[in-house]
């Protein structure tokens, strides 16, 4: 399915370092940055298995913890999506740059956000990643290089080419992947945006999170043809269509296209099946609105990939594993718990810096 | 209960609008993300696209700056499309087509075409919307000749407006706010007309004239009632429609009154308090001129968490201490009022 | 090159009515209008060329008058590219409707336009076809089904769509054509239109003039690759492209894509290369720039479609149009002359209706 | 010519401007539609790309709204772009990304990014520009928190508010005016900031305060000739940065002359006038008001024929005329003065 992959057969590989690019201008005079080293984390189903539950679990507690009226903001949840995140994320470094949107628990984790400031962020507290200004819609961590997500859909996707046109000036070792839902792909602004960057041939990796729905609007209500990738390569953007969900599937996919951008190939594009168990906003379960048929879900559900990857992992392991998770979870609560509300003087802060 | 005096949901109201209308001509549609989905736009578009078909009631791709293109076009051929957004922000990707087209068709053409669409834009709070889910344009558009803008309040409002909206030839931005959804009102069962340019006299006083604009109104009103009490009569005024704006009737008051309040749904800067003192300034410069004072949001992007959201917001008590000061020119403490639609808000979104 | 023509052999041929669509909701209650004849005017070389030597006339004669500032109105002149208006309105009927640019002398001639109401327009009078107060930029005759054009890039395709939309809901026995520039569909709102289109399967003929450049701006500069038509196909709208610049191959294509779309079966796509003569923007030379080879010009002008078709004519027959056509532009200038500018009180109406 | 008086055109000032800080700052990048062609933004940014490289000033797809969204993503990773528009209509193409985006990006994320972008935004007049090419639209920017708004009238304040706003670690809106681009000026060699929030006293006078917006400053220093010559002494005010703006100094000199009058390039409905007008009648309500009045576009779209152009602005002679009428309360046929940058401008465009 997805030609041409060689090095998915280790669960470890390094980043070839993509070579600066040919400098097209005889005035170029910046400095250029220290070199990234960007070297990508190696992962085992154990690894994998970490990440998927960590971000199965908070959301979870989420759900658990809402109707307690303590998160007070919109929550957009990842459930039965995690694979995107945590498979694309493990062919990233930490310098390298993840753009995404309202629905970014699972994106925010995945990259190495910190979940004490997540937590504290959606219970409005002081500590949180914004100081409780921006909610679950907006979570940032630029030291794990989680940018800032948007409410306005499709809105990240020129900043990411942006970041990058930013990476190939300085002649840095990085790239962005950029991800959105198959809803963002309607916009006009993504086509200027993919045919900006396949021009400028810069290093960014597009994700397209394609779970079939934009809030309860079926792919076939909103395009002539289910064709996201013949669309990018309209735009000569090499795609990848992964249909399985597959967490390892993924990241191979994502570990190969990496590979072309840092060799200074330009933009690729990775579309990703998958599917919203919860409804669109809010904790509860998908079904209620009846707008697809269950089946449909159930089969997603039943190759749920958290469970998958579970099934892979010795026993002890794993329950060391999920231990350990939930202990880091039950901090995390405690912690935005424990932190206080912003002070009032503060709604007049950091309009401008 | 007799039908003269049933009483609509403000959602429930703008629903019966849209269906009369729809029923009454077969060149209104209406279309948006979401409007045949279950939840039927907080139910003020349910069921339209079984009762009229699917062609009349029409889920749309994301593509806001097109789909208001596809409005005018449609409106250029003859139709009257309704064209709703979830959240007014949205609106911030139309605005070339709004501005650079709708408002300035039928003078560019001389009149030989006109656009007759309506932009029904829902105006977020509550619940962590935050900066982006929040904002409200109407000043933008107040700023541009050749579009009008309502914010009906009441329910009865919301569906004499939305009518009214409907069969005006020109574009026509409709703002809601969520906050109004809730809110119950006696509601005519025929079909009805709200003019544009005729603000309401909500209640009478003699001490202040306070101008609300949309969900600031029923704020206002919760003013007016703790100023009471406190020996301050206070008239407040909804405008109902922004452009055209009733600055008549809103002068006439602060000359009586001899102070005017004005409260926006949004910052004040370059907004309807901004305008309204303006005028007011200019035209009653011989007869003297009121106290005046604006209000609207804080001068910042709307936080999410409650502490600063509530206060990012003039409520009823700032609203009744603001109007307190202008008339005794000295420092007052407001009873807390209790914005049940507010506090007790758990969505939709 | 455009496979599958047939009725191009003849220079006679009747639109097929376009069956009524198939009504997909029982609860349809609308008046049906009265049907549209919707029979396309015979053409021939004498036809042709009187349209091509109109329009080419009038823009010469605007070249020749601009100097004397009696047209205060910034001129996109269309010199060059005649062929398109000319070949793509032979197509349709007067009650079909055409959308266009700023750059719109051509398509409103060749719509059949007036040609007084466009002259004095130019001039700024009030026999003007918006009573002077819209200039060369927006150019509108209803009569000849020319909709308004628009000064800001790309904006009136969404309206050819929603025009169309309308149509559809009403059974109308119609169809839109929308002319755009190879720079409009670097727009993100010429991807939602068309994606739009198809998904509706509007009774709509997007035709993209493409002059290779936005200004001086070539397409290798704003595209990836030169693939109008590959990214109308990736929408699932059957496109072809005409290089030749030939009026009769465009009327051919335009034929052929008209009666697919007359029969309900949704959008076409036609690309036209084609060169502009002038400036972007007023009457001078397009040369003085320097931003393009002079042999790519010299190549267009070689082929100048106005020439060829008047070589194809009897040299009597062909003095007799030119002479009929010669009087028309002479009288159009003296009635512009003659018109007054519009009252004071003019500033102040129509900005309502 | 000492290099203390050398003089430079408006445009000749933009084109030093980012010269100097490109060579100064390698994160500062030029782009927009045509920034590279032979014409170089009317020679604004002619060369750059010859100078710095391709890199750094180049030509885009049109594709306003992600080119916007580019800005802020190469901002927020440290760079300094500075987006070019031909047209300011052009940004109601760039609404979402400006005011969704780069207007709240700092707030929300309470401080941890901010977005250092310059938007240029060219006002086109004259020669028929007509509806969608002639229009400002600096008030919506100032209605937003967020956002600052600068709008330069001399060749000297082009140079130092450019360099002020590259070096800006928030999003600018810099205003330009087509009509102010062959002005002449003196204009310092080195690199300086002209600080925003700082307006200038052009002409000092007694009788009445004239604020000007970008190219109405030079119709109202036309309008401070004649009525110098009819007796009243004006003062004419360029705020010179709309936001922040700098009440202050307009109030000062409100209150010394005790008439103002503020001249916009847009409409006047929820505009900078009703802005100035708002904050001086609600902060100087205990000193007794000035008479006060707003000029601006009529309201209408504008027109292309010359004569109706020709009323839909204000112009030296209207806006003289409406300050005769402030001041002495009694109308006045001011003399007409030639706009020579109007009445001979034939492009380009
Ligand atoms: C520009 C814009 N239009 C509409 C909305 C309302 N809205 C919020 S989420 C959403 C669906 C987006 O779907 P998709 O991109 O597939 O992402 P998903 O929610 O499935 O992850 C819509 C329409 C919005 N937030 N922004
Ligand atoms: C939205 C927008 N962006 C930029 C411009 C400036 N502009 C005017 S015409 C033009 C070029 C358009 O090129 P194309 O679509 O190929 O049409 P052509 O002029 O070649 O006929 C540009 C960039 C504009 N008018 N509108
Ligand atoms: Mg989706
Ligand atoms: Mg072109």
């Amino acid at each position: 399915m997805i030609p041409g992959i060689t090095i998915s057969k280790s669960t470890l590989y390094v980043v070839i370092f993509w070579s600066n690019a040919p400098i097209s201008s005889k005035n170029i005079s910046w400095k250029l940055p220290a070199t990234h080293r960007g070297k990508v984390a190696e992962h085992t189903d154990e690894t994998f298995y970490r990440s998927l539950y960590r971000i199965r679990r908070v959301e979870e507690e989420i759900v658990r913890l809402y109707p307690s009226d303590r998160i007070k903001s919109p929550v957009h949840l990842s459930i039965g999506q995690e694979s995107v995140s945590v498979g694309v994320c493990a062919a990233l470094s930490t310098n390298d740059i993840v753009f995404g949107t309202y629905r970014g628990h699972a994106l925010y984790l995945a990259k190495g956000g910190d979940l004490n400031s997540m937590m504290a962020e959606l219970f409005g507290k002081r500590d949180g990643s914004a100081r409780g200004k921006a909610g679950s819609m907006h979570l940032i961590d630029l030291g794990a290089g989680m940018m800032g997500t948007s409410a306005i859909v499709a809105t990240t996707i020129p900043h990411a080419v942006g970041y990058a046109l930013a990476i190939q000036m300085r002649r840095e070792n990085r790239i962005v992947a950029v991800f959105f839902g198959d809803g963002a792909s309607d916009e006009g602004v993504f086509h200027e945006s993919m045919n900006f960057a396949a021009l400028k041939k810069l290093p960014i990796l597009f994700v397209c999170e394609n779970n079939g729905y934009a809030i309860y609007s079926p792919v076939s209500d909103r395009m002539p043809a289910d064709n996201f990738c013949e669309r990018a390569e309209s735009y000569r953007i090499p795609s990848t269509r992964v249909q399985s969900g597959k967490t390892t599937e993924i990241r191979d996919a994502a570990a190969h296209a990496a590979v072309a951008i840092r060799k200074g190939n330009g933009p690729q594009f990775l579309e990703c099946l998958t599917a919203r168990w919860r409804d669109h906003v809010g904790p509860d379960e998908d079904r209620i609105w009846n707008y697809r048929p269950d089946s449909e879900l159930d089969d997603w559900i039943a190759r749920d990939d958290v469970a998958a990857t579970a099934s892979r992992i010795d026993q002890a392991r794993r329950s060391a594993i999920e231990a350990e998770v939930e202990r880091e979870i039950a901090d995390a609560i405690a912690f935005a718990e424990a932190s206080p509300y912003p002070a009032m003087e503060e709604l007049n802060e950091h309009v401008f810096r | 209960m007799s039908s003269a005096d049933r009483e609509l949901t403000y959602s429930e109201a703008l629903h019966e609008a849209v269906r009369q209308e729809m029923s009454r001509n077969s060149d209104v549609f209406v279309f948006g993300l979401g409007v045949d989905d279950a939840k039927g736009m907080y139910g003020t578009t349910a069921g339209l696209h079984e009762e009229f078909g699917t062609e009349r009631n029409f889920d749309t791709p994301l593509a806001e700056d097109a789909m208001t293109g596809v409005a005018i076009g449609a409106a250029l051929a003859g139709m009257r499309p309704i064209h709703v957004h979830q959240r007014m922000d949205f609106l911030l990707l139309c605005m070339n087509q709004l501005i650079n087209i709708a408002a300035k068709a039928s003078y560019m053409y001389a009149g030989a075409c006109h656009v007759p669409i309506v932009v029904r834009g829902i105006i977020g709070r509550s619940w962590g919307q935050g900066a982006q889910h929040s904002q409200a344009l109407h000043s933008f558009f107040m700023h541009v000749p050749g579009i009008k803008v309502v914010a009906p309040t009441t329910p009865h409002d919301a569906k004499g407006c939305l009518i009214a909206a409907i069969r005006d030839d020109n574009p026509v931005i409709f703002m809601e706010h969520r906050m109004l959804y809730g809110n119950r009102g006696v509601v005519p069962e025929n079909d009805y007309e709200v003019p544009f340019g005729q603000a309401r006299i909500l209640t009478s006083g003699n001490d202040v004239t306070i101008v609300g604009v949309s969900h600031m109104i029923v704020e206002c009103l919760r003013a007016a009632h703790v100023l009471r009490e406190a020996g301050v009569s206070a008239e407040v005024i909804d405008p109902v429609s922004l452009a055209p704006l009733d600055i008549d009737t809103i002068a006439a008051s602060a000359r009586k009154t001899k102070h005017l309040l004005v409260v926006d749904t949004s910052w004040t800067t370059c907004g309807t308090g901004s305008e309204i003192l303006a005028q007011l300034v200019e035209s009653l410069g011989e007869e003297g001129i009121p106290k005046m004072k604006r209000m609207g949001y804080a001068p910042t992007p709307c936080p999410t968490t409650r502490p600063l959201e509530d206060i990012y917001y003039p409520s009823g008590q700032t609203i009744a201490e603001a109007a307190h000061a202008l008339v005794r020119g000295r420092d007052w403490t407001a009873p807390q009022i209790e914005a049940r639609e507010i506090s007790e808000f758990r969505g939709p979104f």
